[in-house]
């Protein structure tokens, strides 16, 4: 971009592709990848625009995702057969200043993408788990067809086009880009019932405490260009491979070393909900089912796991490892909270909300115990499983018109044309649970679990005692899953409809619109629950439901293709650059392997696949006692009777630890109490100030305005004591002179 | 005894005083022409009038240069400019007085001489303009005093005559009282300054030393210019503030506006502040600005004086202007805030010799006296225009409302005038005001610019409120209705005019300006008064 | 550059003023058509320069001509456009067109005045871009209140008065006192009275830039006091709110799109080249004003209920990003900056036709009295929350582009990241972190407003919603429900603007690189020579000659 | 103020060759002519007769032409005196004005209260 652009310049500019990709030789038809979401969303707008009443928007953005998907496995497969070189493509130059030809004296973001296994391994399960969802919500969304149909897709298909922006581009201010996009179609499908104040404050909530992450994650990237002079992935690594910064000084002992992480690690907080920014995720659940699948479980709250893994070269610069004890701390605490939280919830589809929460907490922990491969490879098969609870629990909600509340729902599975959903809940609730060996959670989490116990504490502090609240959720999470499969799914039949026929999920006209509301009542028929009928899925639903049960368990076998790298997932992160040298990975010996933690004296990454299983069967036993056994109706079951016995206990952690309340006491209110003092500060003080400016001449004005009496002596006293007083003082001064 | 006369021929100087000569042998005309039983011959006055003025004004342009006088250059702009806004004002005073009487005799009334008041009225006028004139040829302390009272006593009976109400009435007698108070001011003033000198002259003719030479003098030996030489000066410069309604002199100002014609009130605002400032310059001249630190500013007695004066003139009558709801004391207080402006001219002096004319603050002045000379009579000249019932004019803002449609042309000069008058740019007033601030600002007065500043922001309240009754309100009802007298629209559309039209001159009267403000230095004192140096 | 082409920028500012004048003498009817006409042909006109206009020396003045005004006071009526001033003439120009348009309907009676007052404001308007000579700058500058002045009062709402005159007044006391500054460098120029006085802007620079500290300081406070009212930042704000909340859309427009433009555009070209050294100075000071403005505007408009005033003093909130990034005085905070002025004038001049279109249809600005509007009026939310989302700043439309090199400027600006990323300056991380909080804020406020007007459960203003009153229908201007096609055409090429200037910023970058540098370079000098004392500089000012 | 007015007295009588009239110095002269002058304000200020108020200017233009007179001997020229022949003539001129402008007042209002004269006021 050394040449200026001319008017004519500019305008063809953008139409230059690969402008300046000579030099990285990566193919720019990756950029397909985002670019087909992107039309795909311009195209849905069209049809809003040309009031196009059929599924037509969701056919344009099925057709483009499945070719997104397509052209990323071709992409994957020439980038393997390339022998996993890293491939950049550059499209064009996106933000380009510059003030000088030195290092660090270019400012450049190139629309351009890095890809490596990481962002290969991002965007297959991104595009491909997209693609199913949104084949998914094409008949979910069906009763908007000409509504908020094409808004939905739209959206959606944005969404999938930021995401890819976020996980291919070259640089970190394009990872902003799409860091802040999926942030707004984030916002825009939790608030895609726009007219339900609920939904509008969740996707409130949601923006604004992404955008203090966001913000974590801007000034990372200031102080990351401000040292390395750049932000492209390529020269930024290679300078931190090198450990210096952009004059060539060593960084080792610079406070910048530990900053810097920090920083892009609270951006990872916000966007992966992570304590204490994870309040926005549970409340996200006020979207439609597959925007909480795809965004809210599967891909976009997974980008903070990305961007750790991403920038994990930062992070290992500092040899204290400062920032990824604090990760490794937070994802502990959030997988603990979240759980505790999601134990004591009724509505199932904030129940998988807290357990994403919780699973994004093992994520993180696991790449603070330096397992980047474990969180990655968590990453992948939760983004299966838990796409599949919560379509799931999706396919119930519509099929119950909103109703979500475990206590109101038993024995779904054995209703007629809801089996499938039932299996394929359970194999959900299964990978979900760990379930041991049949299921790929199980060796997801062990991954972490035992990198936990193997990770010596001098390396990351407390990372024993990582392992054992990890170990601990991992009970938890059992339970709570199972409560829910065998509350919901299994036992006596029962049901309730929704409260709100068409509030929740479905219809999104409210009760204060007078217009259409009625002509549509009548035409549904659903006006009261007496004669309420649940309407089981459709093919649609019931294939993607199976597909994704299938790729649960798919996951499995990755895991043995590669044992050098742990999987086929270790391979793909090897081959970028967050890769990490776990400690004890290659099973060392002699004096290193001393200073490896152990679990019980035993080696973790052996004993932790029988530790987890059986905490993973004590959970659902103990879930199958409490809320299978015995039940009787949808409403009560023993659980209830040992509620009791914990006193409070259960009120505060359905109450999500009074959390949001304390931000509401601490932050919020004191804020807005701040904003309208300063309002007022405004208007009365600053703007009275002015006011008293503009007065002031007036009071003057007042105060002299006597002396225009009208009396002509009046006026002659003035002058005459005018001329006196003048004279006196000119007089005293001379006097003084002479 | 070569003392009066000095020793230059009296025709020599009569050759200075064509213009005044010309408008003197006009106003016996016109006070016989007013006398006639025709009424055509009568209505001639105000013709013979501007035909003299316009002569004068001509004849200006070839004035000699006066060898011996402190700002030689100074006589053709300023009798120019009296003679240009004189034209105005003869237009705008227009059938001021006599209005009844003339509509009576046109019933069928028998002309009586007695009764008519028309010729005396426009002998008045030109009689001003003749003093205002002589001030600018002013060399003597004596002849200033005459020219002054020459300015004055005529606009008293101008002011009672001018309506037929008691307000006009109670105008006179204030103006004629304090105006007799603030003449025996500057008189003892004088008086004080022949006593310190001995002369009465103000600059030397090379032979004899002059006031000016005298107190150079008193400078070069005793480092100041001497205790009775500065009582004269501090009291003359009081007392000719009255002319331009500077506190503490300013208090008759809104009065006697307020009750005068708004034409007569327009007479007031511009001839005697025009003979007032002159006077300043010509008797801060013979003290000249080679004072202070870097001899550029006036003694610091005199300085802080005129600071103080300034200060507090421009703020009164800004200040005061605010509350008003007349018009016409609006006008009057904003006279004496212009008055204020115009003084820090005369604080920043005529700079240094040979310097740009940028830092040239009594040109500032005369080139502010010009644009004040046509964007206040603007203002005044479009109130003449209106009245509610004959002879009644408007005097509120209620009145203003809505002139831009009633009245495009008179509304529009009100708004382009009282915009000028705030110092919006691309106005006249801007320059004036422009040039004020290089001037000063050159002459180190940056406080005195800020306090500048500030008052112009408080005057922009009002003006805006001047300029915004007639563009922005709506018209409360047809109560009010143009006046007969087309020639004092004429003057007001001219007026308007000029504030624009002159815009792409202004350089050019600038540099007039800068010419007419060169102060000559007094002559060497050595040689004039050898036995002095010791 | 041929004297042809130097014509350009006179017949720019020509013909508005022909234009009002046409206006003005041709039946009420036509004043839409003409005004509409007038603005087009200086589009046009703009683009053409825009055309002709050689980027590759952006720092050069071109269509640069001079006519001498007042030659004995050293005036001249000078002009030349670089590439800021370039870019925004055609912010200028390309707003015009819309403001008329999208007062078709709004403006029901006295078509003749609104129309030649709102064309005879862009004339100066034009002018404060092109001038190359303090003068003809200052009177530009002032000019323009009057217009904005009547347009406020004649076609303002409720407290219109009040406003208007706050408006004046206040601006009007700051750049008198500016002109005061003004005036003084100028002096200074003449070296004491030995060389002609000249107002021609680059001598003064050079000239102003030989000043002792000291006086630079004293010159950079009387700038600010004229120039700081105008953009407006922090305590000096107040009537910027109730200015926007009283002046009809169209003055809206140009008041936040232009108008407060000129502040910035001022500061840009007079406080940074003029006096450097006091600018070094004090740029941490300055860099605090706008952080705490941007903080306490946006917590304000948090707590708005009349949506015009919210995005009014979301104004104040942007520019301080604005002014942040100008003062960090390096090439990214400069560019940011000036972009920064363009996408405020897209996207908060869109904001405020959005409010505008609503005004029009309920006659309220309450958020207590409408809510969830999308519902109603589809096209029109898609197009709030697409301006919002702009005026937000999110990545791939215009806000973020500037606020993000705006921010980064200001990080950059201090000692820790010299000789790597970072450049000479007197700012440091501490302002970027701290303003960009702003961001968190600006969500808080710009979210609100849309949750509160464009989503949620819909309630219309009972008495005028079409379709429910009867007064609805008595109105002369009946408008649909939904936005009209016009009115989608006057907002649509604004979205435009946002995604282009979003999506490829940097041929917009190219071409103000050569400008900006040429406004730091002073400022980097002496920020090189007052930071020379502190450990780490001076030993890059021997690395990077 | 006496100190310093006296002061400058003194100093003028002492500085130039001075020719004594009689016992009387330049001194005495410039006393009464400053007490003239101020009886004429003072006068002026505390009277409401306007005929009175006329003439309180009247002294304190006699007290003028005093000085003058005085200061004409002191400088041993004529020009003082010539001056205050022109002092006489204007006096006479406001004279004629001030009592043709106080008929016509009393006409009207039938007093001469200067204090009648007030209707405009602020």
């Amino acid at each position: 971009m050394s040449e200026p652009a001319g008017i004519l310049g500019f305008m063809t500019l953008a139409a230059e592709g690969g402008h300046g990709a000579a030099s990285s030789g990566g193919p720019a038809w990756f950029a397909a990848v985002p670019l087909l979401p992107l039309a795909a969303s311009i195209l849905c707008g069209l049809t809003i625009a040309f009031r196009v009443k059929t599924k037509l928007p969701a056919v344009i953005t099925v057709a483009a995702l499945a070719v997104s998907f397509g052209v990323t496995v071709a992409g994957f497969l020439s980038w393997s057969n390339a022998g996993h070189a890293t491939q950049i493509a550059d499209i064009y130059e996106w933000i380009g200043v510059s003030w000088g030809s030195d290092a660090g004296q270019t400012l450049s973001a190139k629309f351009g993408f890095y890809m490596d296994g990481l962002s290969w391994l991002w965007m297959l399960f991104v595009t491909g788990l997209a693609t199913l969802i949104a084949l998914y919500a094409s008949e979910y969304m069906g009763h908007d067809v000409g509504k908020g149909y094409g808004r939905f897709f739209a959206a959606f298909a944005l969404f999938v086009f930021s995401m890819a922006c976020l996980v291919m581009g070259d640089n970190l201010i394009l990872l902003y880009l799409g860091w802040e996009g999926v942030g707004l179609c984030s916002y825009l499908l939790i608030g895609y019932f726009f007219q339900k104040p609920s939904a509008v404050a969740a996707a409130k909530k949601a923006f604004i405490v992404n955008r203090i992450g966001d913000l974590g994650l801007a000034v990372g990237i200031f102080l990351t260009f401000v040292t390395f002079g750049t932000v492209e992935y390529g020269p930024l690594f290679e300078m931190v491979r090198q450990g210096v910064d952009a004059a060539g000084r060593p960084l080792s002992g610079q406070w910048q070393e530990w900053v810097i992480p920090c920083l892009l690690m609270i951006g990872a907080f916000g966007k992966s909900a992570q304590f204490p920014l994870y309040v926005w995720l549970p409340d996200a659940m006020e979207g439609p089912t597959p925007v909480s699948a795809l965004i809210h479980a599967a891909t976009m709250v997974t980008a903070g796991v990305y961007l750790i893994a991403r920038t994990m070269p930062l992070f290992l610069l500092d040899d204290s490892h400062f920032a990824l004890t604090i990760v490794a701390w937070t994802g502990t605490i959030t997988a603990l909270l979240a759980a505790t939280i999601g134990m004591a919830q009724f509505d199932i589809k904030r129940i998988m909300a807290y357990s994403t929460v919780s699973q994004l907490g093992y994520m993180f922990a696991g790449l603070g115990v330096l397992t980047s491969v474990g969180a990655a490879f968590h990453v992948f098969t939760h983004a299966f499983f838990k796409a599949l609870l919560f379509l799931a629990c999706g396919a119930v909600m519509h099929g119950f018109a909103g109703q979500l509340d475990l206590r109101r729902l038993s024995g779904v599975q054995k209703m007629p044309g809801w089996r499938i959903v039932g299996l394929t809940m359970l194999v959900g609730c299964l990978n979900l649970a760990g379930f041991p060996l049949i299921t790929s959670g199980y060796f997801s989490k062990d991954m972490i679990l035992a990198q936990a116990f193997t990770t010596p504490g001098e390396v990351i502090a407390g990372s024993r005692w990582i392992g054992w609240i990890l170990l601990f959720t991992a009970g938890l999470t059992a339970y709570y899953t199972f409560r829910v499969y065998f509350r919901v799914f299994v036992g006596p039949q029962h049901f309730e409809p929704g409260e709100e026929l068409h509030a929740a999920d479905h219809d999104h006209h409210g009760g204060h619109d007078d217009h259409g509301g009625h002509a549509r009542d009548a035409a549904h028929g659903h006006d009261g629950a007496h004669d309420f009928h649940p309407h089981p899925p459709g093919w649609a639903i019931n294939s993607v439901l199976v597909i994704l049960a299938a790729c649960s368990f798919l996951a499995i076998p990755t895991y043995f293709m590669m044992t050098e790298h742990h999987g086929w997932v270790g391979s793909m992160v090897h081959s970028s650059t967050a890769f990490v040298e776990s400690p004890g990975s290659h099973h060392v010996e002699g004096a290193h392997a001393e200073r490896l933690g152990t679990f019980l004296g035993m080696d973790p990454h052996k004993v932790m696949y029988y530790v987890s299983g059986l905490v993973g069967f004590i959970g659902i036993g103990i879930a199958w006692f409490l809320h299978l056994s015995g039940r009787t109706g949808a409403a009560t079951s023993r659980a209830d009777a040992l509620l009791p016995m914990l006193g409070p206990v259960p009120r505060w952690a359905q109450n999500k630890w009074y959390v949001d309340e304390f931000y509401e006491a601490v932050i919020r209110l004191p804020l807005w109490v701040l904003a309208s003092l300063f309002h007022w500060f405004d208007k009365l003080v600053i703007d009275g100030l002015v006011d008293l400016c503009g007065l002031l001449p007036r009071w003057f004005a007042r105060a002299i305005r006597p002396s225009q009496s009208g009396v002509l002596q009046g006026y002659a006293v003035g002058m005459a004591g005018g001329l006196a007083v003048i004279l006196v003082i000119v007089l005293i001064v001379m006097g003084a002179n002479v | 005894m070569n003392l009066l006369i000095a020793s230059v021929p009296i025709v020599e100087k009569l050759s200075y005083l064509g213009p005044e000569i010309v408008l003197f042998v006009a106003t016996v005309v016109v006070m016989v022409l007013g006398l006639s039983p025709n009424h055509g011959v009568r209505r001639s006055c105000a013709g013979v009038s501007i035909v003299a003025l316009v002569i004068a004004g001509v004849m200006s342009a070839w004035l000699p240069t006066p060898p011996h006088s402190l700002l030689p250059n100074l006589m053709p702009f300023a009798k120019m400019l009296v003679a240009a806004v004189g034209v105005l004002l003869v237009m705008a005073l227009s059938g001021t007085v006599d209005r009844e009487y003339e509509s009576s005799l046109g019933r069928g009334g028998v002309f009586d001489g007695l009764r008519s008041t028309r010729g005396e009225f426009y002998a008045f006028i030109l009689f001003s303009l003749t003093g205002l004139m002589l001030c600018a040829s002013a060399d003597d302390l004596i002849w200033l005093f005459l020219a002054l009272e020459l300015v004055s006593l005529p606009t008293y009976v101008m002011v009672s005559i001018s309506t037929s109400g008691t307000r006009s009435q109670e105008a006179g007698i204030k103006y004629f009282f304090l105006g007799a108070l603030g003449a025996a001011f500057f008189l003892y003033g004088f008086a004080m300054l022949y006593g310190a000198t001995g002369t009465t002259m103000l600059f030397g003719d090379g032979v004899t030393p002059g006031i000016a030479e005298v107190l150079a003098n008193n400078v070069a030996t005793n480092g100041n210019i001497g205790g009775i030489a500065l009582v004269g000066v501090v009291m003359s410069i009081v007392g000719v503030s009255f002319k331009i309604a500077a506190v503490p002199m300013h208090f008759y100002t809104a009065d006697v506006y307020e009750g005068a014609a708004s034409s007569v009130s327009a007479f007031l605002a511009f001839v005697p502040k025009a003979a007032g400032f002159i006077s300043l310059m010509l008797l801060l001249s013979v003290v000249g600005w080679g004072y202070g630190g870097e001899n550029s500013s006036l003694p610091e007695v005199l300085r802080v004086l005129l600071w103080v004066m300034a200060v507090m003139t421009m703020t009164v009558g800004n200040v005061l202007a605010l509350l008003q709801t007349n018009v016409k004391r609006v006008l009057a207080y904003s006279s004496i805030a212009h008055s204020g402006y115009m003084l820090v001219g005369l604080i920043a002096g005529p700079g240094a010799s040979g310097a740009p004319l940028s830092q040239n603050g009594l040109a500032a002045t005369l080139f502010y006296l010009l644009c004040y000379g046509f964007m206040n009579l603007g203002t005044f000249a479009v109130l003449s225009c209106l009245e509610r019932r004959p002879g009644e004019e408007i005097e509120t803002f209620e009145d203003l409302r809505g002139l831009c449609r009633s009245y495009p042309i008179l509304g529009w000069c009100m708004v382009i005038c009282s915009l000028s008058l705030l110092g919006l740019p691309p106005l006249l007033g801007f320059a004036g005001k422009f040039y004020l601030f290089t001037s000063a600002i050159s002459a180190g007065e940056i406080a005195l610019v800020v306090i500048m500043g500030l008052n112009s922001a408080v005057a922009a309240f009002y003006y805006l409120r001047l300029a915004g009754a007639p563009l922005l309100e709506k018209s409360a009802g047809d109560e009010v209705s143009g006046c007969p007298y087309r020639s004092r629209g004429i003057a007001a559309a001219l007026s308007a005019a000029s504030v624009v039209a002159l815009l792409p001159f202004a350089g050019r009267l600038m540099s007039a300006s800068d010419k007419a403000a060169t102060i000559r230095s007094p002559h060497a004192v050595a040689a004039v008064e050898p036995n002095a140096a010791k | 550059m041929s004297t042809l082409l130097s014509l350009f920028p006179l017949v720019a500012m020509a013909l508005p003023l022909l234009g009002a004048v046409l206006i003005a003498f041709r039946p009420p009817g036509r004043a839409h058509r003409i005004a509409f006409g007038v603005s087009l042909s200086v589009l046009l006109l703009t683009f053409g320069m825009m055309q002709r206009f050689d980027w590759d020396h952006g720092a050069t003045y071109q269509f640069a001509n001079s006519f001498a005004v007042l030659p004995e006071m050293g005036v001249h009526l000078s002009y030349g456009v670089d590439a800021v001033a370039m870019w925004l003439v055609i912010l200028t120009a390309v707003l015009q067109p819309i403001c008329v348009k999208a007062s078709k309907t709004a403006v029901t009676e006295n078509h003749r005045a609104f129309y030649a007052w709102l064309t005879a404001l862009q004339a100066p308007m034009l002018g404060v871009f092109f001038a190359r000579d303090l003068v003809f700058f200052y009177t530009c500058f002032e000019f323009t209140l009057v217009p904005m002045y009547v347009l406020i009062s004649l076609f303002g709402s409720t407290n219109r008065k009040k406003a208007a005159t706050k408006f004046f007044l206040y601006t009007f006391t700051g750049s008198i006192i500016a002109l005061a500054g003004l005036v003084y460098v100028a002096f200074t120029a003449t070296k004491n009275g030995t060389v002609a006085w000249t107002f021609d802007i680059d001598t003064l620079a050079s000239a102003a830039r030989g000043m002792t500290l000291s006086e630079q300081s004293w010159v950079l406070l009387a700038l600010m006091c004229g120039f700081a009212v105008k953009v407006p930042l922090f305590p000096v704000h107040t009537w910027l709110p109730l200015a926007h909340t009283e002046a009809p859309t169209a003055g809206s427009v140009v008041l936040a799109g232009v108008l407060l433009k000129l502040g910035t555009y001022a500061i840009y070209r007079f406080v940074l080249p003029f006096v450097p050294a006091a600018v070094v100075e004090y740029a941490g000071v300055i860099a605090t004003i706008c952080v705490i403005g941007i903080l306490y505007g946006g917590l304000i408009c948090w707590v708005q209920r009349d949506v015009k005033k919210l995005v009014a003093y979301s104004s104040v909130a942007h520019l301080g990003f604005c002014m942040l990034g100008m003062f960090a005085l390096n090439m990214v905070g400069g560019v940011g900056s000036v972009l920064y002025m363009i996408n405020h004038g897209l996207s908060t001049g869109a904001l405020f036709l959005c409010i505008g279109m609503i005004y029009e249809r309920y006659h309220t600005r309450s958020m207590q009295e409408m809510e969830g509007l999308a519902k109603a009026m589809p096209v029109w939310g898609f197009f709030m929350v697409f301006f919002t989302m702009a005026s937000v700043g999110l990545p791939g439309l215009n806000g973020f582009v500037s606020e993000f090199m705006c921010l980064l400027g200001a990080f950059q600006s201090g000692a820790i990241g010299i000789g790597r990323g970072g450049t000479l300056g007197t700012l440091g991380p501490w302002y970027a972190v701290i303003a960009g909080s702003g961001m968190i804020v600006a969500a808080i406020y710009l979210l609100y407003m849309v949750g509160k007007v464009v989503f949620g459960p819909l309630r219309e203003p009972g008495d005028h919603g079409h379709g429910h009153g009867h007064e609805a229908h008595a109105e002369p201007n009946a408008l649909p429900r939904d936005l009209t096609a016009r009115e989608i055409g006057v907002l649509a090429p604004l979205a435009l603007g946002c995604i282009v200037l979003g999506v490829v910023p940097t041929p917009f970058i190219k071409t103000l690189e050569p400008s900006v540098a040429a406004a730091i370079s002073h400022a980097q000098v002496a920020a090189k020579g007052a930071l020379s004392g502190q450990p780490g500089v001076h030993e890059i000012a021997e690395a990077r000659p | 103020m006496n100190t310093a007015l006296s002061n400058l007295c003194l100093a003028a009588t002492t500085s130039g060759d001075f020719a004594p009239i009689g016992a009387l110095t330049l001194y005495h002269f410039l006393f009464v002519s400053a007490a003239m002058f101020a009886v004429g304000v003072i006068g002026f200020v505390s009277r409401r007769n306007l005929i009175i108020m006329f003439l309180c200017t009247e002294m304190m233009f006699q007290a003028a032409g005093i000085a003058l007179i005085a200061f004409s001997r002191y400088h041993l020229n004529h020009t003082g005196e010539v001056f205050v022949i022109f002092v006489l003539t204007i006096a006479a001129a406001e004279a004629a004005l001030a009592l043709a402008l106080v008929v016509w007042t009393f006409r009207r209002k039938a007093t001469l209260d200067a204090a009648a004269w007030s209707e405009m006021a602020g």
